[in-house]
């Protein structure tokens, strides 16, 4: 029951790695339709792929861009701490306590299921206007499918494991230290790759509405602003961090699962 | 039987008290009354707006985009699953975009869809089919990917062809991860077009909580959100139901 | 091509004295090189009968090519060399009609109830639905689902719903019964206690079975004959005659014989498994 | 600290107090202002503002009505803009309308209902008695207005400054509203009402260096036009060109504190109208505040 | 309290002739109710001892309580009533010193390499290093995985994962080994050549062994003495001795002794198998 919840918000199964040519192939089709999109649609309306990196190395260098930055970066990376803090705690205390879990589970996934953004009036009236409303939007997007996987990886730990703990022996924490964390670690990772980019979409829609800085905010000016150029720059710019990000975990997911 | 008799009362318990203390807190004024009304004024403040009928418009166009969007991302995404099911090297290089995918605020590119489909409703409906599709893909690539081998084969003993095949084997063996596949683009597409009307749009739903926040009018704002709520609560509880009965069979014994 | 072959392969001393029912020729299969692999030759050159009406079991290491030999007998896949030939016809790539396979994992639908996954087949087949009916009353009867008819796999221990698959096979009235391990998952008592049912079911439709096991027992209480594979790529090393009566069960067991058969065919397994083991 | 100005860098509200920061008013008054904050939409401004540490703001009236009406403690306490005079009415360059009159079987498009837009072009319509010969139509934020207007999906669009004066080589001006309603308060300065109890002397310097960067604005408007553009980040030539529309068009802009009642009953009159607010009596005396007004500005 | 208990449950003749290792006395074990089920008597009383030094085997129809025997005679889980004594103490809440345990279920780290895996439990215990690296160096070339020392368990096939596992339980010089099914997930074959290792391996240490398996041939092949179990709540039918010389192998499944005794223990087991299938 618990793996079908995780599994639901959970991506593809790991397929094994990708051989580089055809990493290659990909990004080369990759580039070579949104050339052809954006020649076909005109290049004011879909910027091509060339265009985009000059306009993203412009706003790179543009004076104001790196403290936009740095608000994004301040608040995403305080929302991602918190939502994998607080989500991977959460999920720990669900998981072990198996009524709590079976209680929680289909709330956390109701809520999964909001509009999230609707409700974004309400935390700005409880957080006010500053990086903590951003921050909250974040981890709320962020925070569920973390305590799902987590709570499901503490489920699944095979209780032969337990069995092994009291076989050698082992103190409580150095059963949890040496058996229980290692065991549970690679679903944990597998919920941290959704848990990123959520967390990231969160704290941009925050930045969008009712934001004055950050790159959330450059974005809706791009679009009040009707500039595409800079909302290609920019969602390149957000993809290709995310993507690298998501390469990273996908790697660390494969190291921890040892070739399984 | 009885645990999950205990589980279900216990979760309905949980519930009841978390609206119990918002109300009895912005009763007794533990949270600012001009940011929050209580729950039980929300609800009431939804049922007027649902008898006067004044959103009732904007509601069918949520609704109606809506669906549209999840016919379309619920299809197209199928084919998209079924196609990186037989391409394993495409799945294979495509891995890491499909989670990467969802940290971009597609919302960014509306005026770009603006401009492709005109200032009408599709651009919205386009954003709830591209943020649904992947997941649905995803879903049932998983589906696919579950349906053993050896149903295949019996396929073959039994002479049975193609369409047979797929109609009779392959659909009803995946179709557990095919309807979560069904069910998250139902979820993402409404996520989507909301939050499109939310930011961007001059219509719907979500354009009226919004624009009910900026007129400071707390009263229509709650009211909506508590629409909303109770909504895809209610999708929620059918889906959940019909999920049930789906995996209903295969995890009998699990339950027993 | 009637094929009552009196040599095979490289035994002559278990030359065919039955019409044969299935007649498998210097076959051998190779899979394609993939992936950067090279080309793996699985199975061969095998070539055996099956006689008309036999109870014929195969063991063999992990990996020798009992599966393989399997799907090439049941058209599932193709002999890269050699030929099959069922009933005079030669088989290729389609099941023939008249074979049943029961597949070594369970392949019961978890969708359709106890009946609906036996009557599966026939429902195929444009058979009315009384004979359909009536075949698959008996089967269940037969294997003791009569009671579980409105279940669904799920509620049923991996040994019933493995029942179930053979059930469903049984409803086509197949003349040639392929087993692939059906009994895997299961403990050796059980296994044997299955064993019996099938026993059962062999004298009472008189169909031809070949059936792959792991288990020695199994081969040497159920088998008219028993074949023992090399390791990979897998050829039999000795095809060996039990003798037992049409009327066994698992009380032969207990005939002396019965241990002295079982040492043989170990002793010639033995070296095949350290070989397939790679120990 | 940070003051809240509606529309900062894309509306010309903010241009008296871009030059009282830039020429040094408001530490000359007692105060350090340091920047801007605004946010999309007018509620969400009047929002920031009061959550702000100066609960201060210039806001659209409208929202500042709107909070008021649902129980929001805030007061006003200057004049901001009184005219329409940065907002008018576009078509295509190429297209054949040329005045207001023309409109009748067009399509108009606003921005949303209940929005200043679609109060100014309601009011401007019935005045001229076409408002059921024209077909109007909500086209969201400027940026999907023009698209729709180049996509013809409408004739005509509202456009405000300074992107007109940017696009003034692509569009045609059909009519301006400042023409068709000559008084309307579009801003005001708000405070939340129990700091304003508290700090009676910061609002006044803020109000102080504003209205010094009004009179300085109105003198020197080359050079305002160049420190406009570099808070704002625009091209000079265009925030001149702007500036000078502004200035060239009949009444005040932008007011150096005085509140001016009949562009506020104005308002409160169109607000009705499009049924954004119940139609009732407004007493603007429990809400306005001029004690703090220079002796000037105040109303007699 | 040392137990040279001489009088064993209901079967008087296979009284105690050497000095009892692990003496269990009238031990049961009742699960107590949970989810409005009631509660389920799933072992006992049993009573009997395992020798020093020697290798019982334990057979029983599937749910029949061996893992329950099992993790009482560990310490895993207390007796309901009775006791269980080893080496003069009773065991109680905690696995004593010296006692190793394999699980049925692959219960390998895939965290860590096969070396790490082998040397878990000592590692835990402070010995010195180079301590621990000849005692894990030694198990591995004993289960013949030196040339894995490096992989992780992902890596290999079902089988050399429990020899990880066996490794681990014979680093930590254990005097007394229980093994629940360890190759339960392994064919026949594969099983039989696992047993062999475990007899050199129980021949090499000197240690008491209780291996409790599904397999008849191998309760037969490898003990001193086979233990049949009832089914559920389990007791003991009946204690087999085999007479096997130490120096036995699988080539002892061809001394004509084994089939008669294989023979006797599935007599005595199918009645049990058959009310534990409920057929
Ligand atoms: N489709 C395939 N492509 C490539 N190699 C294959 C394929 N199918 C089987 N093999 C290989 O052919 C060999 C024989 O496989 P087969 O399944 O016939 O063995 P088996 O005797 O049935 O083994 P087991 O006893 O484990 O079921 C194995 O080495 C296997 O890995
Ligand atoms: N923790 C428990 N709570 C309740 N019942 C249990 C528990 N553990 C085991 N049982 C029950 O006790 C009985 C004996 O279980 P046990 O695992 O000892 O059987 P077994 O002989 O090892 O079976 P198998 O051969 O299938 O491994 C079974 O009916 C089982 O369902
Ligand atoms: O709730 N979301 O807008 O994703
Ligand atoms: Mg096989
Ligand atoms: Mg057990």
């Amino acid at each position: 029951m618990n793996e079908r919840a995780a599994r639901q918000l959970a991506g593809p199964g790991n397929s094994g790695r990708a051989p580089l040519i055809d990493s290659v192939l990909l990004v080369g089709g990759l580039l070579l339709s949104w050339e052809l999109a954006s020649t076909v649609l005109g290049i004011e309306v879909l910027p091509s792929p060339w265009r985009t990196l000059v306009q993203l190395r412009h706003e790179f260098t543009s004076p104001d861009f790196g403290a936009h930055l740095a608000e994004t970066s301040k608040a995403f990376f305080s929302a991602l701490l918190l939502a994998v803090v607080g989500g991977i705690a959460l999920g720990l205390v669900l998981g072990a306590r198996r009524l709590a879990g079976d209680v929680m589970e289909p709330v956390l996934i109701a809520l999964y299921s909001i509009p999230k953004i609707s409700l974004y009036p309400i935390i700005l009236l409880i957080f006010g206007l500053g990086i903590s409303a951003k921050i909250a939007f974040g981890v709320i997007h962020g925070i569920i499918p973390i305590v799902i996987f987590t709570m499901t990886a503490v489920r699944n730990i095979r209780p032969v494991y337990m069995r092994c703990i009291r076989v050698h022996r082992l103190t409580p924490w150095q059963g949890a230290w040496h058996v229980l964390i290692p065991a549970a670690v690679p679903e944990i990772v597998a919920g941290l790759r959704i848990g990123f980019s959520l967390t990231l979409l969160g704290t941009l829609l925050g930045e969008m509405f009712a934001s004055q800085r950050g790159i959330g905010h450059l974005l809706m000016l791009a679009i009040d602003r009707n500039n595409p150029p800079t909302i290609m720059a920019l969602a390149l710019m957000l993809f290709l961090f995310a993507t690298a990000v998501s390469i990273a975990l996908l790697q660390w997911d494969r190291r921890l699962r040892r070739g399984n | 039987m009885s645990f999950r008799y205990r589980v279900v009362l216990l979760r309905s318990l949980v519930i009841v008290f978390s609206i119990v203390l918002l109300e009895v807190a912005s009763r007794l004024g533990w949270i600012d009354p001009v940011s929050f009304i209580p729950p039980s004024e929300m609800a009431l403040s939804a049922w007027r707006l649902l008898r006067d009928g004044t959103y009732q418009s904007d509601m069918l166009l949520t609704l109606s985009s809506a669906a549209v969007s999840i016919m379309l991302a619920t299809s197209v995404g199928f084919l998209f699953g079924l196609v990186l099911f037989k391409l394993p090297r495409l799945r294979r290089v495509l891995d890491p975009l499909l989670m990467s995918y969802y940290a971009v605020p597609i919302f960014v590119f509306y005026p770009m869809l603006i401009v492709l489909f005109g200032l009408n409703r599709w651009p919205l409906i386009v954003l709830g089919f591209l943020f649904a599709i992947v997941a649905m893909a995803v879903n049932t690539l998983n589906g696919l990917q579950r349906v053993p081998q050896v149903l295949m084969r019996t396929a073959r003993m039994l002479h049975m062809g193609r369409t047979q095949e797929v109609l009779l084997i392959t659909l009803p063996a995946s179709l557990p991860f095919v309807f979560t596949g069904i069910k998250l683009a139902i979820v993402y597409s409404f996520i989507a077009i909301i939050g499109g009307e939310f930011l961007l749009s001059g219509a719907g739903f979500g354009y009226q909580i919004a624009f009910a926040y900026n007129n400071f009018d707390n009263q229509t704002m709650y009211g909506l959100m508590f629409l909303l709520l109770t909504f895809i609560g209610v999708i929620n509880l059918v889906l959940h139901a019909v999920e049930q009965r789906l995996y209903q069979r295969r995890v009998l014994k699990e339950l027993a | 091509m009637a094929s009552p072959l009196t040599m095979i392969g490289e035994f002559p001393e278990i030359a065919v004295d039955r019409k044969a029912h299935v007649a498998i020729n210097a076959a051998t299969r190779v899979f394609a090189a993939r992936d950067g692999r090279s080309p793996l030759h699985a199975l061969g050159p095998v070539s055996f009968d099956l006689r008309q009406g036999e109870f014929f079991s195969v063991v063999g290491p992990s990996g020798c090519g009992k599966s393989t030999l399997l799907d090439l007998v049941a058209g599932l896949s193709p002999a890269t060399e050699g030929r099959v030939v069922f009933e005079d016809k030669e088989v290729k790539g389609e099941v023939p009609d008249g074979v049943a396979v029961v597949f070594q994992e369970d392949a019961s639908f978890p969708w359709l109830t106890v009946f609906d996954n036996a009557a599966f087949g026939t429902r195929r087949n444009g058979l009315p639905e009384s004979e359909v009916r009536e075949r698959v009353d008996h089967a269940l009867a037969f294997m003791g689902l009569t009671d579980f008819a409105k279940s669904y796999p799920a509620q049923l221990s991996g040994g019933m719903r493995q029942r179930v698959c053979i059930a469903r096979a049984m409803v086509l009235r197949p003349r040639l019964m392929l087993l692939d391990e059906p009994f895997g998952a299961l403990d050796q008592q059980t296994r044997l206690l299955m064993g019996e049912e099938m026993l059962k079911l062999w004298r009472e439709t008189g169909s031809t079975v070949m059936l792959i096991t792991h288990s020695i027992d199994e081969a040497v209480l159920l088998s008219d004959r028993v074949g023992i594979m090399s390791a990979r790529p897998g050829t039999f090393i000795d095809i060996v005659e039990t003798g037992w009566s049409r009327e066994r069960g698992s009380e032969t067991a207990m005939d002396p014989h019965y241990g002295a058969l079982q040492s043989k065919v170990w002793g010639l397994l033995r070296t095949e498994s350290l070989k397939a083991m790679g120990v | 600290t940070n003051l809240t100005v509606t529309h900062w860098a894309d509306g010309m509200y903010g241009t008296p107090f871009a030059v009282a920061q830039e020429k040094g008013f408001f530490k000359e008054a007692g105060i350090d202002v340091t920047g801007f904050i605004t946010s999309q939409g007018g509620g969400t401004t009047v929002r920031n503002a009061l959550a702000s540490d100066i609960p201060y703001g210039e806001v659209a009236l409208s929202a500042a009505i709107a909070a008021i009406k649902q129980g929001v403690k805030l007061t006003i306490v200057h004049g901001g803009v009184l005219s329409l005079a940065d907002n008018v009415w576009v078509a295509k360059k190429d297209s054949p309308l040329n005045s207001i009159m023309d409109l009748k079987g067009k399509k108009l498009g606003y921005s949303s209902p209940k929005s200043v837009t679609d109060m100014v072009s309601t009011i401007a319509l019935s005045n001229r008695g076409i408002l059921a010969d024209v077909d109007r139509k909500a086209v969201g934020s400027l940026s999907s207005a023009y698209t729709a207007l180049r996509e013809g999906a409408v004739d005509v669009i509202y456009m405000t400054e300074p992107v007109l004066s940017r696009e003034a080589e692509n569009i045609k001006v059909v009519f301006k509203s400042g023409d068709e309603i000559p008084k309307l308060t579009q801003t005001v300065g708000i405070v939340r009402s129990d700091y304003l109890k508290k700090n009676p002397d910061t609002i006044k310097a803020i109000i102080e260096g504003r209205r010094k960067g009004v009179d300085y604005l109105l003198k020197n408007p080359e050079e305002s036009g160049d420190i406009l553009a570099k808070h704002y980040k625009i091209d000079p030539k265009i925030a001149k060109l702007a500036i000078n529309d502004i200035m060239a068009a009949k009444g005040v802009y932008w007011s150096p504190g005085r509140l001016d009642y009949e562009g506020m009953n104005a308002m409160l009159k169109g607000l009705v109208l499009v049924k954004a607010i119940e139609e009732g009596p407004f007493d603007w005396s429990a809400i306005v505040d001029e004690s703090l007004l220079p002796a000037d500005q105040r109303s007699k």
